[in-house]
């Protein structure tokens, strides 16, 4: 049981808590405040994975915009108001089949005989091969990436924007 | 070291709890949430595979970061969407938008 | 011109019906002479014919002559139109247009002033044309065609007065009942065909007496070509159509139902006779039978009914029992004699009957009498068929009663001829009825005995030439007069007894008891129905029950208006309901109605609900992954 | 002379367009343009079926093979063809088809509504059965089997009549429905045993002829053939109105518009016979033999099941519709005695009844067009106001009962025989007591509605039709031809018949 | 390693043309007063048809895009195809925008780019390409379809349409990645060399992996059980973007998912064709029953389509390359035949705003051409002969029947036959039901031109197939290059080149 490993089930538990937060929190903003502890974990776990990068993106595109999105959208849509239990009625059926896939991923991971290098060593992606490798091999989907974005944009700005006539 | 499977079995329960976020939740923004916490464990999934086992490509590193950017991109989306939806009806619990069934 | 041009003789009517079909409406007098010449032609076509016959012959072995066309041929599957004649085809051929160019002639008369008087004489020469063919057919398959041809003619006639309900109702009781007689006749073609590979007739009695079919096999056969004769012939148990005939004009009866349609099946099974007796002996019994049976019942019948016409029909069914009980015992020549005389004086009976009718518009028993004092003419010659009908010596019907007599005493055993015996008194009895209520004594009904009058040539004149051949007509039967007309000998000599001349000898002892049963049958008749009848009416009412029981026809005919509505209908009803019910609105509409149920029951899965959709996505994805990896793992 | 099919089938199809173009404000036009092509098409039919020479082979004539659709995906060097062609049995069904369908123009003369529509899409269903009774290849045989049933549903649910019972209702919507989904759901049967006959023989092609070659020479497994027949059976069984699929064709029948009931009846029903003739027999002849004596049970069945029913209906069209399921029943006795006799009798009965009962739907609509009611309780003594048309009425009926002299004689006897040589003594007796208590119900209906005291009621019926009448003429005129000298037809048809594999 | 040679650009010249036309047609909106919104439209189909122009140049051809996509036949075709589909979704759309939708730059813009998204989708030979693509058309067609804004069941439509198409794309997403975890590449290429070796040692996630990764593509084709948001998102959308999903994005999906299996998953034919079958059947059955009780015209079409997508897996699940021409045959008869249908659905309601089914009565009276042409496209639908339906419905059955799945291609067979009763009941409304009113509809000639050519198409594919099959055939070869399936048994091996 090395350091590393320790730190690991440490991380890996904080993020399991928040994800287990976030799914079963009885209040709204509780459960965002969950999901935010849980993506941090999961951005120390990228660290561990040796990609720091995306650790950072992680926390920034995360962390900074999406959770304030979504407390921005919650405030807006007044959930709190909203009448009625935060769970629906199929909850155990939910539980059932989140079980079931559950084990069954676990199963796999575990059974899988994973082909690679034998060396069970995290190996370190260099920051520049990956930006070298965006706009080269990658050229397409940056390309498509990009178009997706403006997509997301102007879509949102399409439908939720108030127009005349409308409170 | 830390062996791969403790990151694949991290990954497999963030989704697990992802989607039963997705499939219990009433309220829009929470399986919005979920479905967050699914796209993590798949960049885990991700990162992992091409650390542990393919560096030499690291296409697994490449997925990851799209995936980072389509799940951005893709809460903005869903967000606008639920905001429209609630100012027309005032409801942002998924179960009641229910006008069009059978 | 000799045998082989016989087949002008139906030709000629088939042409003369094509012609008045198109062309009658525009002719004058609607082309009834053109009729009348047709069958005229055919008559004396005869002659040619039948001397061309004896000619050829030698002693008394006729060659017989054959002409014969292919209608359908392909692989080693054949049929022909084909005509054959020998001597009973003569025979028939003789009584058949004899008396049709007499009834024509005695319809223009009678028909006078008629709606539809040319469509009578057009489906007449169509009668005649199918008739004649049927005679001269040489395979059973065109015999079969014209067999179907006369009842559709004998259909279309018995509903000449289609607009009486009754008439309609006849025509349609008519052609039904001698059908189902037909699907035997048929199935026994098929039957025969089906072993021997040949319609001809000829060929099929080579092929029979070679021993070619199997015994058993053959006997189903020929009872099954039997059925069509009782249906033709009106015997038990398919006689009810032949008195409700009578709704056709009275020539028709006098034509069809009783010298010619009606006699054909006794010619068919004559015909056929060699091929019944190389089956079992049952196949010729039960010839026999029928024949007893409908003689019995029709005598018994004949004495309750009050319709003249109908009477004269139950005679007619009683002459045809006699025929058929001389063929099932197994002689041609009397049979043959008995159809020959037979075609005389019933078809005088019927033209007396008709001639008393134009006059007084009335045909129940119970409205006539004394007419003899109007119209002597027809009074004599009805008194002439009737003798002749009950076999008085020496008139035509006792000759070939006697026949009929001498076979069954030889052939059948004792109650079989005494049965016919005591028909013979019955129907002394009742013929004797009929004239003494028609034409002596007074009249019932003065009204129309008023203006009674006796019909112009026309009429009498084929009533006197009808009761002159009716008179001398059995001579035939003795030698000498064969020989003087040219023949080899008697009747006997020219219609062979199943290949050899059959000598005629006179059993005095027959001759007396026959001659005396049938003289008392009717001295029993003057003295019952004498004067005002009241010993007659008196009989009636001690015997009342049977007396009803007869004029109900043993209520044979109830029991199959029982059959039809009851049974048949209503399994056609239960057949239609399951149709509509089970087979339609359970069978189709039902598997419609599950297959848009499911749909209904499947469209609630859709509940408009995204954590049910999302449940069913998961749902998905794990089943189809716990398979996959279960089965390929 | 190889171009007459072609003209046949595509004459029908292409004057639908011309039909639309004319003004729809002149009807009588359309009619006259219906009128002239029906003559044309008959004209050619005649053609076809005079000018038939049996010539060896197949008895296959005036071939005309076009490619289609060919060396793509699974097809091979001839995969799918336009290819047309027509042996002895199918000529007299060419003739048949020309034959009815200027009988129904004349008939319809009186459609008033959407006239154009409905002529249209007449002459698309007349294209389709030419096609079947021509088509060489079995993807167009299915093709053009297909085209024949996609205008039906529309001619009868616009042009059609719904009939109400005391008890019951058939709507013609309901009747329509029913109609194209049973025969469709036949069709279901029908693609299957294409596909999986395809597949077996392995050519490549979906011609027929060469289906048949490497059928002779052993290349269809015998288990194979005995199960796929019951595929085509079953499928072309439901148009040919085997019992128990036949409930489609009383109500059809009765729902649809003379003219239609005439080409349905009397054209359309055999497309399925002369289906399970030229796919079941001619190419899976062992699986036929194997399947034979339950083809003739279902086959008698019909037959007195129909002839039984007929018995104690009331409405002059259910009447005709169930006498159509007893006819059809002797074709299909016909071809399950798989001998030649039979097989002829079964070709001839196709004609036989096809001319007939287009004459009884043509006096029964001529009587409906006027009364509005076709409960013959309710009629009697017609024969008084319209001679002509109980004359014709009469004709039919008795040529349907089996009158010698007589188109149906003719046909029904040869089945007879074939029946009964092939061992089925039960069969064929059960056949001709059918055909007595056809005899029983046709003159029973003759008697209640036509002889018998004159119905006041109906005083005022007239005469039907100048063209009825002349549709009349020419359905009797075949069928006093067929009766009278079959020959031209057996002819042609056995030298074919005799071709046929399997057929002994 | 992926070598980052041979980036020739020029390859993707049509997407980049949609692109900037889409660009082009946003401001032209914006700034461009005098050009009339329903011109908007028109402007927008020319810009398809340009592209559509331009992508022909690579016809028989056959370029790679790095590692990431290749220009051949296949990737032609479907170009140029879902250029026509764009093109005529404009059209169609010109007069609904105009009336009932606002800001119409938006509009054609995102149907432009969606097209991109579509054309990637068929070019990629690789899973992330393929992937993004995906995205990049889903987006927009979740935006198009909560389009009409203050429509309730738009919005609904909506939100179903995207929080379901994100849960999906994250499974989808989960299956690549063990996919990839287990084969080290996203190269369809290279997946199947993997898996046609020895994969004992990985199978449990190869498997896994190829089940989650058919429930993502079975979610964009709407495979029962993946198919519950079609129903609603197709009444919810304004209708001619339910034209547009119906056509666009099943044809997308289908392309990508024929392409991934037969050049990836083919060496593992035998594990998964029966599930294929069996989803195959499910979703037959299912879309075909259901629709017998729809009263939405949209919501009919919704399920007869997913009836449709039942038909194609059966051609998946006896994956050749018979079937998979028959496949591609297919999809084209059915959307050009679907696209005429919608056209005269677009007509109607542009003239009455209705959509139940029942309010179609009389059509035939008020506009006969617009009532012939909706049978006629119903008809092929349902597969009659004549039209489209008939022949590649008989293609794509027989084909399947060649690989051994006989009874699939019965059950197929049959609920095609289900499937004509809910289109008789169409036509019925139109035939026999009694108009309000009997006053013609004036008619549009751009709409009904466009109307007219499709149904020429539907004609010309039931009547004569050949040319169209030909085109595919070399299309379906360009994928199958170097990959061989013996029939039968469908066991497939990769050859070595």
């Amino acid at each position: 049981m090395t350091y590393e490993e320790v730190i690991f089930y440490v991380v890996a538990a904080v993020a399991v808590a928040g994800a287990l937060g976030v799914v079963t929190a009885r209040n709204v903003v509780h459960s965002a405040v969950f999901l935010i502890l849980a993506l941090m974990a999961v951005a120390a776990v990228y660290v561990l994975l040796a990609s720091e990068f995306l650790a950072i993106v992680q926390v920034l595109v995360y962390g900074g915009a999406v959770t304030i999105l979504i407390l921005f959208a919650m405030m807006l849509t007044r959930v709190r108001d909203q009448a009625g239990p935060v769970d629906g009625p199929q909850r155990p059926f939910a539980a059932f089949a989140a079980a079931a896939f559950m084990t069954t991923a676990i199963i796999v991971a575990l059974e899988t005989d994973w082909r690679g290098n034998s060396t069970e060593e995290a190996t370190v992606v260099d920051i520049n091969a990956i930006g070298n490798a965006l706009f080269t091999t990658w050229a397409i989907p940056f390309e498509i990436a990009s178009l997706v974005l403006i997509v997301a944009l102007i879509g949102s700005t399409v439908l939720a924007r108030g127009e005349e006539g409308e409170g | 070291m830390i062996p791969i499977e403790n990151f694949l079995v991290l990954s497999a329960v963030l989704f697990s709890l992802g989607m039963y976020g997705v499939l219990a939740r009433r309220n829009a923004v929470l399986i919005l949430m979920s479905v967050e916490l699914m796209l993590q464990a798949v960049v885990i999934n991700f990162i992992s595979f091409a650390v542990y086992l393919h560096p030499e490509a690291f296409t697994g590193v490449i997925f990851a970061v799209f995936v980072i950017v389509i799940a951005a991109a893709e809460v903005g989306l869903a967000l606008a969407i639920v905001l429209r939806v609630f100012r027309n009806r005032q409801i942002s619990n998924v179960d009641e938008a229910d006008l069009m069934k059978w | 011109m000799g045998m082989e041009q016989a087949w002008l003789i139906p030709a000629i009517p088939a042409v003369a019906f094509v012609f008045l079909l198109f062309a009658g409406a525009y002719l004058p007098r609607r082309g009834d002479f053109v009729a009348i010449l047709a069958i005229g032609a055919a008559f004396l076509l005869l002659f040619p014919v039948l001397i061309d016959l004896l000619d050829k012959a030698e002693g008394t072995d006729y060659t017989a002559g054959v002409k014969s066309w292919e209608w359908v041929q392909f692989g080693d599957f054949e049929i022909n139109i084909g005509f054959y004649v020998d001597p009973i085809t003569i025979v028939m051929l003789a009584v058949v247009t004899l008396v049709a160019l007499l009834v024509q002639v005695y319809s223009v008369a009678y028909m006078h002033g008629e709606p539809r008087y040319g469509w009578y004489f057009t489906v007449m020469c169509l009668f005649a044309a199918s008739m004649l063919t049927l005679v001269l057919a040489d395979n059973l398959l065109l015999m079969y065609a014209a067999w179907e041809g006369v009842g559709f003619c004998s259909f279309l006639l018995i509903g000449f007065y289609w607009e009486k309900r009754s008439a309609a109702e006849a025509a349609k009781k008519a052609f039904i009942t001698t059908r189902i007689g037909d699907v035997g006749f048929l199935i026994g073609i098929i039957m025969l065909w089906e072993k021997a590979g040949t319609f001809n007739i000829q060929e099929i009695i080579a092929f029979a007496e070679g021993g070619g079919y199997d015994s058993t096999y053959l006997t189903a056969a020929v009872l099954f070509l039997f059925m069509g004769a009782v249906g033709k012939s009106g015997q038990f148990p398919l006689h009810v159509w032949l008195p409700d005939a009578m709704e056709g004009p009275t020539p028709v009866s006098a034509l069809i139902h009783a010298a010619t349609m009606v006699v054909a099946g006794v010619y068919m099974v004559a015909r056929m006779l060699p091929v019944f007796e190389v089956a079992d002996a049952i196949a010729l019994d039960l010839v026999m039978l029928a024949g007893l049976i409908t003689v019995v019942i029709s005598s018994l019948m004949g004495l309750a009914a009050t319709d003249i016409k109908r009477v004269i029909a139950y005679s007619t069914l009683n002459s045809l029992g006699l025929m058929f009980i001389a063929l099932g015992s197994g002689s041609v020549t009397a049979a043959m004699l008995y159809l020959f005389v037979h075609g005389f004086f019933k078809a005088l009976l019927f033209l007396g009957a008709g001639s008393v009718i134009h006059a007084t518009h009335k045909q129940e028993i119970d409205e006539l009498g004394g007419l003899a004092r109007k119209m002597p003419t027809t009074a004599i010659t009805f008194g002439i068929g009737t003798l002749a009908m009950i076999g008085i010596i020496p008139l035509s019907g006792f000759w070939a009663k006697d026949e009929v007599l001498i076979f069954a005493e030889e052939e059948q055993n004792l109650i079989v001829y005494l049965i016919i015996l005591a028909s013979l008194v019955i129907t002394g009895l009742y013929m004797a009825r009929l004239f003494i209520r028609m034409f002596l004594f007074e009249s019932r009904d003065p009204e129309s005995y008023s203006h009674a009058h006796e019909g112009g040539p026309l009429i009498t004149v084929p009533l006197m030439i009808l009761g002159v051949l009716a008179v001398i007509g059995g001579f035939v039967v003795l030698d000498e007069v064969g020989e003087a007309l040219g023949f080899a000998g008697g009747f006997g000599q020219f219609v062979l007894e199943a290949g050899h001349p059959h000598e005629y000898e006179f059993h005095a002892d027959t001759a007396i008891i026959s001659t005396v049963l049938a003289a008392g049958g009717a001295a029993l008749g003057w003295f019952l129905w004498q004067g005002r009848a009241e010993t007659a009416t008196r009989v009636r009412e001690t015997f009342a029950p049977i007396a009803a029981l007869f004029a109900n026809r043993f209520y044979i005919d109830e029991l199959y208006q029982f059959l039809i509505n009851r049974v048949v209908l209503t399994l056609s009803a239960i057949v239609s309901w399951f149709d509509r019910n089970v087979v339609n609105d359970t069978g189709v509409d039902g598997s419609a109605g599950l297959t848009y149920f499911t749909g209904f029951e499947l469209k609630f899965l859709q509940t408009g609900k995204i954590p049910n959709y999302a449940l069913a996505i998961s749902a998905g994805i794990i089943v189809l992954a716990l398979v996959m990896i279960a089965t390929q793992v | 002379m190889e171009y007459v099919l072609l003209a046949l089938v595509l004459i029908p199809v292409l004057v639908c367009p011309l039909f639309m173009l004319l003004p729809s404000q002149y009807p009588q036009l359309t009619r006259y343009v219906a009128a002239l092509t029906g003559g044309v098409l008959f004209g050619l039919s005649l053609l076809v079926f005079v000018v038939y020479q049996f010539d060896g082979g197949a008895g296959l004539r005036y071939e005309l093979q076009w490619d289609w659709l060919e060396n793509v995906g699974f097809l091979g060097e001839n995969g799918i063809t336009f290819y047309l062609g027509v042996d002895g049995i199918g000529a007299p069904l060419v003739l048949l088809n020309g034959v009815v369908i200027l009988a129904a123009v004349f008939v319809s003369w009186n459609i008033t509504h959407r006239t154009k529509d409905f002529f249209v899409l007449l002459f698309l269903l007349v294209s389709g059965v030419y096609g079947v009774f021509v088509s060489q290849d079995l993807f167009f045989f299915f093709f053009w089997y297909e085209v024949a049933v996609l205008p039906m549903y529309l001619l009868i649910a616009v042009w059609g009549s719904s009939s109400h019972f005391g008890t019951f209702t058939r709507t013609k919507e309901y009747g329509a429905m029913k109609l194209t989904m049973m025969l469709v759901a036949g069709s279901v049967l029908i693609f299957i045993g294409i596909f999986a006959l395809f597949v077996e023989a392995g050519a490549g092609t979906f011609d027929m002829t060469e289906i048949r070659r490497v059928g002779e020479e052993g290349g269809i497994d015998e288990d194979f053939q005995k199960w796929c027949f019951p595929l085509f059976m079953v499928g072309f069984g439901v148009l040919a109105g085997m019992w128990p699929l036949h409930t489609w064709s009383p109500d059809g029948h009765v729902a649809a518009p003379t003219g239609v009931s005439m080409l349905h009846a009397g054209v359309l029903m055999k497309l399925g016979a002369f289906g399970i003739l030229r796919v079941g027999i001619m190419l899976l002849p062992e699986g036929a033999d194997f399947w034979a004596p339950v083809l003739m049970t279902l086959g008698v069945t019909g037959a007195l099941y129909g002839a039984v029913s007929a018995l104690t209906q009331t409405d002059l069209k259910y009447m005709v519709g169930y006498s159509s399921v007893s006819h059809m029943g002797y074709v299909l006795m016909g071809l399950a005695s798989m001998n030649e006799i039979g097989v002829n009798g079964a070709v001839l009965q196709m004609f036989a009844h096809g001319v007939m009962t287009a004459l009884m739907f043509t006096n029964v609509g001529a009587v409906y067009d006027q009364a509005h009611i076709r409960d013959m309780t309710q009629f009697g003594g017609l024969a008084k106001q319209m001679p002509r048309h109980s004359a014709f009425f009469t004709i039919a009926g008795l040529s349907s009962l089996g009158l010698p002299g007589l188109a149906g004689f003719v046909a029904e006897f040869h089945i007879f025989v074939g029946v009964f040589k092939a061992g089925y003594w039960w069969a064929g007796g059960l056949g001709i007591l059918a055909a007595a208590i056809t005899a029983t119900y046709i003159l029973r209906m003759l008697a209640r509605a036509y002889f018998g005291p004159a119905n006041e009621k109906w005083a005022d019926l007239k005469e039907m039709r100048i063209g009825e009448q002349f549709s009349a003429a020419l359905l009797i005129a075949m069928i006093l031809f067929m009766g009278l000298w079959p020959m031209p037809f057996i002819d042609r048809i056995s030298q074919t018949v005799e071709t046929i594999p399997g057929i002994n | 390693m992926p070598d980052s040679t041979s980036l020739d650009w020029e390859l993707l010249a049509p997407e980049y043309i949609l692109a900037a036309w889409a660009a082009l047609v946003i401001s032209a909106d914006i700034f461009w007063g005098r050009l009339s919104k329903e011109q908007l439209g028109w402007f927008a189909a020319l810009g398809f048809v340009i592209a559509g122009g331009v992508s022909l140049i690579w016809w028989d051809d056959s370029r790679q895009f790095g590692e990431l996509a290749d220009i051949n036949d296949y990737t032609t075709i479907f170009r140029v195809f879902f250029c026509g589909i764009g093109a005529f979704a404009c059209i169609i759309s010109a007069k609904y925008v105009s009336e009932r939708l606002l800001h119409p730059g938006e509009y054609y813009g995102l149907i432009l780019v969606a097209v991109v998204g579509a054309n990637g989708m068929a070019a990629a030979h690789e899973l992330l390409t393929a992937y993004i693509s995906l995205e990049l058309m889903s987006f927009s067609l979740y935006v198009l379809t909560s389009y009409a804004k203050f429509d309730l069941r738009s919005n609904e439509a909506g939100l179903k349409y995207m929080l379901l198409g994100a849960f999906s794309s994250a499974i989808f997403l989960y299956g690549i990645g063990l996919m990839y975890g287990a084969t080290g590449t996203t190269q369809y290429a290279g997946m199947s060399e993997v898996l046609s070796g020895d994969i004992e040692d990985i199978e449990w996630s190869v498997y896994l992996g190829l089940a989650m990764m058919i429930g993502g593509l079975g979610f964009k084709v709407a495979a029962v059980p993946f198919h519950m948001y079609t129903p609603d998102a197709y009444e919810g959308a304004p209708i001619p973007i339910t034209a547009l999903i119906s056509a666009l994005s099943k044809a997308a999906a289908m392309a990508f998912f024929l392409k991934l299996f037969t050049q990836a998953f083919i060496p593992l034919i035998d594990d998964w064709r029966y599930f294929i079958a069996a989803l195959a059947v499910l979703t037959m059955a299912l879309g075909n029953l259901v629709a017998l009780q729809q009263r939405n015209i949209k919501r009919l079409f919704a399920y007869s389509s997913i009836g449709q997508v039942g038909y194609l897996l059966v051609g998946i699940a006896a994956l050749s390359q018979d079937s998979a021409s028959a496949i591609v045959l297919h999809m084209i008869g059915y959307v050009v035949t679907n696209l005429a249908a919608f056209t005269c659905i677009i007509l109607y309601y542009n003239w009455t705003s209705k959509e139940e089914i029942y309010e179609y009565k009389g059509l035939a009276e008020r506009a006969p051409y617009l009532a012939l042409c909706m049978t006629i496209a119903l008809f092929s639908l349902a597969g009659m002969p004549l039209f489209a339906g008939f022949a590649t419905k008989f293609v794509l059955f027989q084909a399947a029947a060649n690989e051994d799945m006989l009874w699939l291609a019965g059950v197929a067979s049959f609920f095609s036959f289900v499937s004509l009763y809910y289109y008789l009941v169409v036509i019925r409304e139109m035939y026999l039901g009694e108009p309000e009113e009997r006053t013609r509809f004036r008619t549009p000639v751009l709409e009904y031109t466009a109307l007219t050519v499709l149904t020429a198409g539907v004609f010309l594919m039931g009547l004569y197939p050949k040319p169209v099959f030909d085109i595919v055939e070399d299309g379906t070869e360009s994928i199958f290059a170097g990959v061989e399936v013996d029939g039968g048994d469908g066991g497939a091996v990769l050859s070595e080149p």
